[in-house]
């Protein structure tokens, strides 16, 4: 046999010719720039490559940095909340709420709120949480070339957004969330309008995971991708979809339950393997799980007012404002010059659509914060994607980035 | 030589050529021109390029390229065959699908390559570890 | 640091445009009609208007029944830029660099007031509008923006494309004068 | 159940600890500088403690604080120190949390970085260094993370003003 081979190949020594010796090759740095569809806009990673494969990854952020903290200083309790808005842009209404919880523990009125306006807190999030989610999956499957999903579920997006609009008066950036309460009530027949909408996503939900989950190209794409292990979740300090899709169950709205989660129970879906697949699964069972939230809670939502009668932090209602000279003073005190909320500080965190979505807030007694610092889930999930994308192809950095789901503005706050 | 059978691929031909000729054209004549040295520097998702692409990389890019090339001609040759397959001595009349001879003929030429993707396999040209 | 917009050179610009404005009738306006109506937009997304452009291009409100739906992920096959969402300093050379690499004639639209004048972000980090590095044709107030004010936008910016008034097609027009002068 | 976290920490730790309170429900231990690392791994590898997951790391910057409705001897004074980093921390398997709290002075802005006990304060501990200039010691790659490296100063410090930009490109024709 060896001498056939020297025969056919005509080569001296034959032995150099079994083992694979490796042509020696440079590695080559390539950018994933800041301006890229996958990375959101607003990360750059520096890859050095072995071909296709990824040696080394320096990740970027802070390309939206748009300076929360200092925009807080500046701003009374009230007007935080358009910038809140614009933290997580994907899921408004939960910042909202987080931040107003954040603000109402330093006010020492975390319990006191009328049982309406924590139901409407509720229910409101959890349509938000199902946009989040709707738009993570919908956008990660466009990128791994699946434009139908994306499609359908931009199409249900767009109804929760009609809805959140009539509710807030703006499709994305509500500010619909005050401190002790919410800014207005349900308008009437809006809760059938979103049994309705919500009968209508069951169909395009199956619809979607019939066309994604056992589609070959996407599982493919997924399966053992961008692999975590629990302890290195906890490790990372991941919460949220990523932690709960590598066998970690934690849930603030279980394990710390806030507002009136207690009185409603759901189940929290937690994956086992911690790859892009089962992140993806834990979404979509999350929109079920939310969609299922809202059902107990429209049929649970109780009358009543939806502001708590405290006057430290209730606008005076206007017809006492237009006739009654304290109450117009009041108002515009209060308006002026911010809810005086006594010196201290208080760490609140909610269940954000990415994570343990927290607020620091310091107060010195001024109705301006001193500071109030956010604990965004996206910018601790980021740490984890340089070692994620290690050892992976360059294609595969896209499908971890998805699931990631990292949001500029919270990210880079 | 009866030309004319080629006539319709002429007209095929000259009609593309035409109808690309006639963009790039226009686009060349009317398309304004304007450049600077930012403009022709590689474009890298907006940051500056790092590294020179002129570095040497891995060899298994060229193995895969012509692997594709041997299978993809594979079949480029089977097309003339399937064009021509009625008047050919694979049609067989009688059943009006393949006969006898034209499986042999065609297994000939398949069973060639199946034996090239055989060895290929085995040697782990084809998948990138 | 600010431009000094003094009325004589605001009469300059309006006369130059009217001029431009009456060359591109007729048969020479036909390229630009062309150009009107297959924008290829490069969505230069950075945040929270990113989802409402996912809302313009999607099914409801489609971008697409204008001609310009097809984004494109490269400066080179792309005309339109569309700087949609806040600009950071740090973000400032990347856009000019994208700006800079796009083919002739090019068109910006600064998508949402973040874009257009930094919005109610007024602080060290985040820049007042995007056309303190590149030149903007149309602004789009809002924040961010509902998907008929983008529609309407891009029907202006086909207008002002139609006309010729484009700030690309202005600079293109006056570097060919300055060239048939010297050649004279 | 909170409380008895505070108690098994000064048991532990006597002298490294200069005060322990409940702030809101939350529990807040203030620890000396040096002593920052032995109690901070002692909080991660005793088993009735057990914080294996970091929460998050910040500073906040006390110049000239002035709260009211409070004693004045609270406000700020030069002697005192003007940053106090917080770490936050919480514990997965007995759900409870901590926030350490270290007072650093002004000219020596020096801290042990946590990153080599948890390694998700990386970024964090970055993202403080970038915006308020705590050298955190240890730290594997300290730099900046929100801000581009030219920046000069440290944004969200009190005696920052609020729009002084530091711009990186203009327009040629505007400036």
């Amino acid at each position: 046999m060896a001498d056939l081979k020297t025969l056919v190949l005509g080569r001296k020594d034959v032995a150099d010719l079994d083992e694979e010796t490796e042509l020696p090759h440079e590695l080559m740095t390539v950018n994933m720039g800041p301006s890229h569809p996958a990375m959101h806009g607003t990360v750059r990673i520096i890859l050095t490559v072995d071909g296709e494969k990824v040696v080394k990854s320096d990740v970027q952020p802070g390309y939206l940095h748009r300076c929360f903290e200092k925009e807080s200083e500046y701003a009374t309790y009230t007007q935080i909340f358009p910038y809140t808005d614009r933290l997580n842009y994907v899921s408004p209404m939960i910042n909202n709420v987080g931040y107003a919880m954040a603000v109402e523990k330093l006010l020492g009125l975390t319990g006191k709120l009328p049982a309406r306006a924590e139901y409407i807190r509720v229910i409101v999030s959890e349509v938000s949480r199902i946009t989040d989610h709707m738009t993570c999956v919908g956008a990660s499957a466009m990128e791994l070339g699946a434009f139908g999903p994306f499609l359908f579920l931009l199409k249900c997006r767009e109804w929760l957004y009609e809805l959140l609009e009539k509710v807030s008066g703006a499709r994305l950036t509500h500010s619909y969330v005050r401190v002790g309460g919410v800014a207005k009530d349900l308008p009437d027949g809006w809760t059938d309008e979103l049994l309705y909408t919500l009968s209508q996503i069951d169909p395009v939900l199956v619809e979607v995971e019939g066309l994604l989950n056992n589609n070959k190209i996407f599982f493919d794409r997924m399966n053992g991708i961008g692999r975590m292990t629990r302890e290195e979740a906890i490790k990372w300090g991941q919460t949220g979809p990523i932690a709960r899709a590598c066998g970690l169950d934690y849930d603030v709205r279980k394990d710390h339950p806030y507002s009136v989660y207690p009185e409603l129970e759901f189940d929290v879906p937690v994956g086992t393997r911690g790859d892009c697949l089962d992140r993806y699964l834990v979404r979509v069972e999350e929109i079920k799980q939310s969609m299922r939230i809202l059902r107990q809670a429209i049929a649970k939502l109780p009358d009543g007012p939806i502001m708590v009668d405290d006057h430290r932090v209730a606008l005076p209602p206007k017809r006492d404002t237009y006739n009654t000279i304290e109450s117009m003073i009041r108002h515009f005190k209060h308006i002026m010059d911010g809810i005086r909320v006594p010196a201290g500080e208080g760490y609140t965190f909610v269940e954000g659509g990415n994570g343990e979505l927290g607020f620091f807030v310091v107060s010195d007694g001024t109705g301006r914060p001193y500071k109030c610092y956010v604990r965004s889930p996206s910018f601790v999930h980021l740490q984890t994607s340089g070692n994620l994308i290690h050892g992976h192809f360059i294609a595969d950095v896209v499908p971890i980035f998805g699931m990631i789901n990292m949001i500029g503005g919270e990210c880079d706050k | 030589m009866q030309l004319q059978a080629f006539t319709p691929a002429g007209y095929a031909i000259v009609a593309a050529l035409g109808f690309c000729g006639l963009f790039t054209l226009l686009a060349v004549a009317v398309g304004p021109k304007s450049s600077n040295p930012e403009k022709l520097k590689p474009f890298e998702c907006g940051s500056e390029p790092i590294g020179t692409p002129r570095g040497k990389y891995s060899v298994k890019f060229y193995q895969v390229a012509i692997l594709f090339l041997v299978f993809d001609i594979e079949t480029a040759f089977m097309y003339p065959w399937a064009l021509l397959f009625k008047k050919s001595l694979s049609h067989d009349a009688v059943t009006g699908a393949l006969s006898a001879f034209g499986f042999v003929e065609m297994a000939l030429f398949v069973v060639v390559l199946v034996v090239a993707l055989a060895y290929v396999w085995r040697k782990k040209a084809i998948g990138w570890e | 640091m600010g431009v000094e917009v003094t009325t004589s050179r605001l009469g300059d610009a309006a006369a130059w445009a009217k001029r431009v404005k009456e060359e591109s009738r007729g048969l020479k306006g036909i390229p630009n009609w062309g150009r009107k109506f297959s924008l290829f937009s490069y969505p230069f997304v950075t945040a929270c208007c990113g989802m409402e452009f996912m809302s313009v291009a999607a099914p409801k409100y489609d971008i697409a029944r204008f001609g310009a739906e097809f984004p494109r992920f490269s400066p080179r096959q792309s005309d339109l830029l569309m700087v949609v969402g806040t600009i950071v300093e740090k973000q400032g050379p990347a856009l000019r660099r994208v700006w800079e690499q796009m083919a002739e004639p090019k068109f910006v639209i600064a998508f949402g007031v973040c874009a257009s004048t930094g919005g109610f972000y007024q602080n060290y980090s985040a820049m007042p509008g995007c056309d303190q590095v590149i030149p903007v044709d149309v602004y789009i107030p809002g924040c961010p923006p509902r998907p008929e004010q983008v529609l309407d936008a891009l029907i202006l910016l086909q207008e002002r494309i139609q006309d010729g008034i484009g700030h690309s097609q202005l600079r293109l027009k006056r570097e060919q004068l300055a060239h048939a002068e010297a050649d004279e | 159940m909170s409380k008895k976290v505070l108690d098994a920490l000064v048991a532990k730790f006597g002298d490294a600890i200069e005060k322990v309170e409940q702030v809101h429900g939350d529990e807040v231990a203030w620890i000396k500088r040096d002593k920052l690392t032995a109690v901070a791994t002692a909080l991660r590898d005793d088993a009735a403690l057990a914080f294996d997951a970091p929460v998050f790391v910040t500073c906040i910057d006390r110049l000239d604080w002035k709260p009211v409705g409070v004693p004045p001897s609270e406000a700020w004074t030069e002697d005192k120190p003007r940053f106090e980093v917080c770490y936050q921390l919480r514990s997965t398997k007995h759900k409870h949390r901590i926030r350490l709290k270290i007072a650093l002075p002004e000219n020596d802005a020096r801290l042990a970085s946590l990153t080599p006990i948890w390694v998700g304060f990386d970024w964090q501990e970055r993202e403080t260094f970038d915006m308020y200039g705590i050298r955190f010691e240890g730290h594997p790659d300290l730099r900046r993370i929100y801000m581009y490296e030219e920046f000069v100063g440290y944004p969200l410090r009190k005696d920052y003003p609020k729009d002084k930009r530091q711009p990186l490109v203009r327009r040629p024709d505007l400036v």
